[in-house]
């Protein structure tokens, strides 16, 4: 369902958000130093949108950096007893379609089998994610190559856009219905504009011709200038990869995951010593095939969102869209190449 | 074209290098970034300003694996990175070219580089081939510290808590450093933990506080560790602390001098024994 | 393990080399010079077995302070150990004091097989000087487990 | 799964007294890693070891902590307990909880729980204990003793008479070193070389001794029980396996004008020439400086006379590398030059001698036979002023330490002196006389009392040569404290005893270590006087430090019976305490070796890698290495990173 636009007056902003904080723990973007982040709500703060990507995405507000996931110690014979889940209903305001796209491929990864991440699946339920449209489209941006707009409202419970006047709000979803309920929002007329977005580009090859390249020395000259840094990795709201660890302090202990990057040299290690990923091309490939060929095989969708958070993270400035087109490019020949065999 | 670019040139058209590791522009991004060029022609788009941050001896050895010899243009803090590679066996001069520009100071998001005024070598100490004038210099007085030595130890606490607060562990710092290349480093290594894996600030600090003291005396303060942090953190205040106290008391500035080992594996006798309490 | 009295005395993580400083502690002991109850021994073969990394990890685990101690300079049963070791707690003392860990949380000292009496000195005067920190949050301190 | 099994010693009241030992066993029980504990009166006694034994095998442990005494006293003990009942000796660990907590800790309560905390780590420790076994190293039982001088030959003799095979290595022609200079001994006036050259000769016909003349030692690789040191034979042009050292060819050597060394230069000696008469090896060498057939390319006298055949002009000396075990250093000093005493005149006035040059004038194989007289005109001097302390005793101009020989020798000197010119005066001008020692003070006060020789208590100022050709020596006598003047026929200096010229070079190629001085430093100033910090090599004599010929000869034989002890045992054993590289963790950045005080690390190729490698017998188990590898690549058994940190964790 999805009911009608609704207008919020500039000026009442505050008080909207202040009422919202009553029911929940509010989540709105805070800029901190040169970057946008989700920040607790402070009654009375005032609180701003950005017109575009915000730098930090919301990935760790569902999937934090650090998890304990149970709990060990003498009096309990050092069994593990699981940590309780978080049930606080809470808000978050703000998130661009990019964003919520990274969201939407959370829940496959975490609940899209049959024994779902019980944390995960809490902060999910707790959560109420008002979107909100982007107004424009920073270089790095790419979504409308990744089959995403900026005008994108799945996986909202509701959304918003900012106009001249204040905010037009519209609920997506019975969750989102309940929070418009306020009075300060009246009914209106208007729409959101609608934006001309530039055409989506084929900029990356489709899964199964990547496959084919899996062997090609592209790989090799394309990590040539990686770091192989977790930058992209951590930055990206998709990449779920993560570690288990048991940390002692005396006899009493918990078990955590913590965020993990395939970027890492250790991260495939072996308890061999053996290393299937020990070069930076084998790593660069993991990741590359992973956001634009594993993800449609495991879960449908591509884990790429176009966010180009990697761009803005990466320390040599690497452009991950360039390197689709390199590859689109070494695809093609790759074909003619074929053709002339055959 | 430039005398660099030229040079450059000569060198893979018969100068028996197989790539010449430098800096280009992207004009996609409006910003250079480092490039391995393997043909001549290609070296007019060498770019050597103050855009060019990156510490390039980085990825040396790496690429002295895959070619068997690396062209790589350096600026004076990428070659002391260099002499310590040298120094620590991690590649063999024979498989190296070094071009060496006097670099005039790079900038930071618009800024000229906090390091650059602390800059002893502003050419690359190894070199096979220099442009302009080499100038040494060792009057650093490492003014970043100042704020910090100006506070009490709760204070700086408070400062660096701040700061490591915010580490996410992605290891930009590791690694964009040219001599952080472990097999397995020690906050990966599970038995016994060291590092604790997980982000927290007790962790955190660990691992900054290891990763300053394995670079102690080896760390060239090319900055690079400051400027991958997507964070923010002012890892590099660590780092020069360190370089400030080898530089009083075992009198190195690491990676000027080709043949001088780094500090910690070397000793004297006669050190300052102040940091050994006597007063009992 | 520790009972509640002790909670008011200072932790004090101790690393001994094994030819001069852990037979110092001894003959302390065999010359019954008290001192508090708080100090926990590391033995070291020498000195310069002592990572700071270790130091660092003292600090986080909640010690109160840090000692290390070897064989007085040139008496080093392994020739240069402690030499070394001086020039790493050098760099551990100024990477710690730099991040704010108080000075007066570590103390490196020489102590030879025959200084029973300094050794049970250094950890009197050190768990003195620690007690000023009772009640404050420990630097680098390893945060407590959410109950 | 660890199988730790706890036994808590009351050491009688020693820490039952303050610590409540039961309450210990059962808290410790407690631990998930504890499979049994105990505490017992005195687990030393042996009932306490059969405690410990049998619950071993009854609780199946397969760890064992012991909490007693420290483990510097009991540990051998408890571990070869546990080594009797089947377990790997080295599972075990002791918790001090005597000297660590019982003595040390006032209240009871306090003691106690300190005890459950120490013993705890210990628990925690020995879980991550693995079983080691010894180092085992191949022993080659031959020993290497560099130098011939008394020290050496001590040394040498020593250990062939043990029956183990020697090679003595001798840089000059002949063995016998500085004794072989001296004409009578201090105190009691015996013919040096009437008590050298015997031993000289037994060492040359000792089966298992072979002597390498002429031969400096240019390469040691290898480590205890295996060294592999290169000797290089400088060329001497007369092949010592024809020679019959029948001396025709230095009879009839044309050239009688070269400086003669073993003399000190003062007199003559032939191109081709044995050092003395009683030399072993008695072959002659030519030498090459002065020899006309090899600078000029005529004469070959000796070759035309030599009965033998023995002369090789061609020449060219050898190398050979020589397989040992144990390597002794004898090299002895030189004697200071007092050229730089200009105020002294040393080394340029005629009769301004060194003590070892006036040992020669007064030798009956010395240049004049045994005549005392002034080398610049050949009369007897009457009067004689001996300078103590030229070089010994003064930072500014020679050395820092006191040269110990020249206050006895001097006495002896003076004494000779009497004997010589019995109406003649002696002289001896003197800081402090430093007698310690078997009736050194008896001898000295022989000297003044008896031969009427006067101790002046004061520095010369200056020597000046006087138009008469006698000299004139300017000196206080701080006693009385007036200036004294004395004209004397001849002066001698006690020169200092110092480190060869080449000592520190000698050092380096066998990896020890010498002193600010430039004496080699002994492994422990008190309790290993002649082992140096590398195992299997061994001091004696004067390159350790100043010795008369007493001190020389204890030491020969104090190094030989090391090498004998190290001989002895059948397979050399080392502790398990050494380091380890994981090759698949090791970078191959050798910051290992770089801190490795005994050069025990190498770089190995290991699957296309350069790692780091640790030559177990070399390892002394210092573990600097361990603490210098950044990611802990290097472990160092019975102290790896896991046993410390689960030790230090709380």
């Amino acid at each position: 369902m999805s009911g009608s636009w609704k207008l919020l007056k500039r000026e009442s902003l505050g008080r909207f958000l202040d009422e919202l904080t009553a029911g929940a723990e509010l989540w709105v973007p805070r800029r901190k130093g040169t970057r946008w982040e989700f920040d607790r709500y402070e009654p009375g703060k005032p609180a701003a949108f950005p017109a575009s990507i915000i730098e930090v995405s919301a990935k760790a507000l569902f999937f934090p950096r650090r998890r304990p996931i149970a709990r060990f110690s003498p009096k309990a014979k050092w069994s593990l007893e699981p940590v309780e889940l978080p049930a606080a209903p809470r808000i978050v305001m703000g998130m661009h379609p990019c964003d919520v796209a990274g969201v939407r491929y959370m829940d496959r990864v975490f609940l899209g089998n049959d024994h779902p991440d019980r944390l995960y699946e809490a902060e999910r339920n707790r959560t109420t994610i008002v979107g909100m449209r982007c107004s424009e489209m920073k270089p790095t941006c790419h979504c409308t190559d990744r089959n995403l707009s900026p005008d994108e409202t799945q996986g909202m419970d509701a959304v918003f856009a900012e106009t001249e006047s204040g905010f037009l709000f519209r609920a997506l979803t019975e969750k989102g219905e309940r929070l418009l309920g306020s009075p300060l929002l009246e009914a209106t007329e208007q729409k959101p504009e609608a934006k001309e977005w530039p055409k989506g580009r084929h900029l990356v090859p489709a899964p199964d011709e990547l496959m084919e390249l899996y062997d090609d020395d592209f790989w090799l000259e394309a990590s040539d200038i990686c770091l192989t840094c977790g930058g992209c990795t951590f930055a990206c709201p998709t990449c779920t990869c993560y570690l288990v660890a048991d940390e002692k302090f005396g006899d009493e202990g918990e078990r955590v995951t913590a965020w993990d990057s395939c970027q890492f040299l250790s991260f495939s290690r072996e308890t061999s010593g053996r290393n299937p990923r020990r070069t930076n091309a084998a790593r660069l490939r993991n990741r590359t095939l992973d956001k634009f060929a594993y993800s449609f095989h495991k879960h449908g969708m591509s884990s790429c969102t176009g966010c180009g958070r990697c761009v803005l993270i990466c320390p040599i400035r690497r452009s991950f869209p360039q390197l689709g087109m390199k590859l689109k490019e070494r695809a093609e020949d790759k074909k003619k190449s074929k053709a002339r065999v055959s | 074209m430039t005398e660099l670019q030229q040079k450059a040139h000569e060198l893979l058209d018969k100068g028996g290098i197989d790539a010449l590791l430098a800096w280009k522009l992207d004009p996609a991004i409006g910003d250079v970034r480092p490039t391995l060029f393997k043909k001549g022609d290609d070296t007019g788009e060498i770019v050597f300003d103050e855009r060019c941050v990156h510490n390039l001896a980085n990825y040396l050895p790496t690429l002295v694996a895959r070619y068997n010899r690396v062209g790589v243009v350096l600026k004076g803090c990428d070659g002391r990175s260099l002499t310590t590679l040298l120094i620590e066996h991690r590649i063999g001069k024979n498989s190296i070219v070094a071009l060496a520009p006097a670099c005039e100071g790079v900038k930071v998001n618009g800024a000229r580089a906090q390091k650059c005024d602390d800059c002893p070598t502003t050419t690359s100490p190894v070199a096979d081939y220099e442009f302009g004038a080499r100038r040494l210099k060792d009057d650093a007085e490492f003014k970043q510290l100042e704020r910090i030595e100006k506070m009490s130890p709760d204070e700086r606490w408070q400062f660096f808590a701040e700061q490591f607060e915010k580490c996410q562990r992605c290891y930009a710092c590791r690694q964009v450093c040219p001599l952080c290349y472990c097999e397995l480093c020690i906050a990966d290594q599970q038995e016994p933990k060291w590092i604790e894996p997980s982000r927290k600030l007790s962790a955190n600090a660990m691992w900054h506080l290891v990763r300053a003291y394995h670079l102690a005396g080896r760390c060239s303060d090319c900055g690079e560790c400051s400027r991958a942090c997507p964070e923010g953190i002012p890892i590099r205040l660590l780092n020069i602390a360190v370089e400030k106290l080898v530089r009083e008391q075992f009198g190195v500035r690491p990676g000027t001098k080709p043949d001088e080992l780094p500090p910690l594996v070397t000793l004297a006798k006669d050190d300052p024994d102040e940091v050994m309490e006597e007063h009992l | 393990m520790s009972a509640p009295e002790m909670a008011r005395d200072p932790k004090i993580l101790a690393f001994l080399c094994r030819w001069c400083s852990y037979a110092g502690a001894d003959l302390a002991g065999t010359s019954r010079f008290t001192y508090p109850p708080n100090v926990r021994i590391v033995q070291v073969p020498c000195s310069g077995r002592v990572d700071p990394v270790m130091i660092f990890k003292a600090l986080v685990e909640g010690y109160d302070g840090v000692l290390v101690a070897g064989c007085h300079p040139g008496d080093c049963h392994y020739g240069t150990g402690n030499y070394h070791a001086r020039r790493k707690l050098a760099v551990a003392r100024r990477l710690l004091e730099t991040v704010g860990v108080h000075p007066d949380r570590m103390f490196f000292t020489w102590v030879s097989a025959a200084e029973g009496r300094k050794f049970a000195e250094v950890c009197t005067t050190f768990a003195e000087s620690l007690k000023k920190f009772a009640g404050r949050p420990k630097t680098l301190a390893r945060e407590a487990l959410a109950k | 799964m660890a199988r730790v099994g706890v036994f808590i010693c009351h050491c009688g009241v020693n820490i039952a007294g303050k610590v409540d030992v039961a309450r210990v066993a059962e808290e410790i029980g407690r631990m998930p890693e504890v499979a049994f504990s105990a505490d017992y009166k005195f687990m030393c006694s042996s009932p306490g070891q059969k405690l410990l034994a049998d619950a071993v095998k009854e609780h199946g442990l397969n760890r064992i902590v012991v909490a007693a005494c420290s483990p510097k006293m009991h540990l051998p003990t408890f571990q070869k307990t546990i080594a009797k009942s089947g377990l790997n000796q080295y599972l075990i660990s002791m918790a001090n909880i005597r000297e660590q907590c019982s003595w040390v800790t006032e209240d009871r309560e306090q003691a106690t729980a300190k005890a459950i905390d120490l013993v705890r780590r210990q628990v925690k420790r020995v879980a991550h204990q693995d079983p080691l076994q010894d180092v085992a190293v191949t022993l080659e039982r031959t020993a290497v003793v560099i130098g011939g001088g008394v020290s050496g030959i001590q040394a040498a003799l020593d250990i062939a008479d043990g029956g183990r095979k020697v090679i003595l290595v001798e840089r000059t022609s002949s063995l016998g070193g500085k004794m072989a200079q001296l004409d009578e001994t201090f105190p009691t006036l015996d013919c040096s070389q009437c008590i050298l050259t015997p031993k000289m000769v037994e060492a040359a016909q000792h089966p298992n001794i072979e002597i390498r003349a002429n031969t400096t030692v240019n390469k040691v690789d290898g480590y205890v029980g295996n060294f592999e040191v290169t000797l290089e034979r400088r060329p001497t042009y007369v092949d010592a396996t024809r020679c019959i050292a029948c001396g025709l060819c230095v009879t009839k050597c044309p050239v009688g004008d070269v400086p003669d060394e073993f003399n000190a230069g003062l007199g003559k000696r032939r191109a081709v020439a044995t050092p003395f008469p009683q030399a072993v090896p008695a072959i002659p060498v030519i030498d090459a400086r002065y020899c006309l057939k090899l600078t000029k390319g005529k004469c070959g006298a000796c070759e035309k006379v030599c009965p033998a055949g023995a002369i090789n002009y061609e020449d060219k000396g050898a190398e050979e590398t020589v397989k040992a075990g144990a390597i002794v250093v004898a090299t002895g000093y030189q004697e200071m030059s007092p050229a730089v005493y200009t105020e002294y005149g040393g080394a340029t006035y005629p009769d301004v001698l060194t003590g070892l040059q006036f040992e020669r004038l007064v030798s009956s194989t010395g240049p004049t036979g045994g005549k005392l007289v002034r080398p610049s005109d050949g009369n007897e001097p009457k009067t004689v002023v001996f300078v103590q302390c030229v070089g010994s005793r003064d930072p500014s101009k020679g050395h820092e330490y006191c040269s110990g020989i020249c206050c006895m020798y001097t006495a002896k000197h003076s004494l000779l002196f009497k004997h010589h010119v019995p109406d003649g005066q002696a002289y001896v001008c003197y800081i402090d006389i430093r007698s310690p020692g078997k009736n050194s003070e008896q001898f000295v006060r022989r000297a003044i009392e008896e031969e009427d020789v006067r101790y002046i208590r004061g520095r010369v100022g200056k020597v000046q040569k006087r138009n008469d050709g006698r000299y004139r020596v300017y000196c206080e006598d701080t006693l009385v404290g007036r200036p004294v003047q004395i004209d004397a026929d001849m002066v001698v200096l006690s020169s200092a005893v110092e480190p060869n010229a080449d000592a520190a070079k000698l050092a380096q190629t066998l990896g020890i270590s010498y002193d600010a001085d430039g004496f080699y430093t002994e492994s422990h100033p008190k309790l290993k006087p002649v082992e140096t910090a590398t195992a299997g090599i061994f001091l004696a004599g004067a390159c350790q430090g100043p010795k008369d010929i007493p001190a020389s000869v204890q030491q020969g034989g104090a190094a030989a019976a090391k090498v004998l002890a190290l001989f002895a045992q059948e397979t050399l054993r080392k502790s398990p305490q050494v380091a380890q590289v994981d090759p698949f963790a090791c970078t191959g950045c050798l910051t290992c070796a770089y801190v490795c005080h005994y050069s025990a690390i190498e770089e190995k190729q290991v699957a296309g890698r350069q790692v780091a490698f640790v030559v177990p017998g070399k390892c002394q188990g210092c573990g600097a290495c361990a603490a210098a590898c950044k990611n802990k690549a290097v472990t160092l058994a019975q102290f790896s990173d896991d046993e410390i940190f689960e030790e230090m964790m709380r």
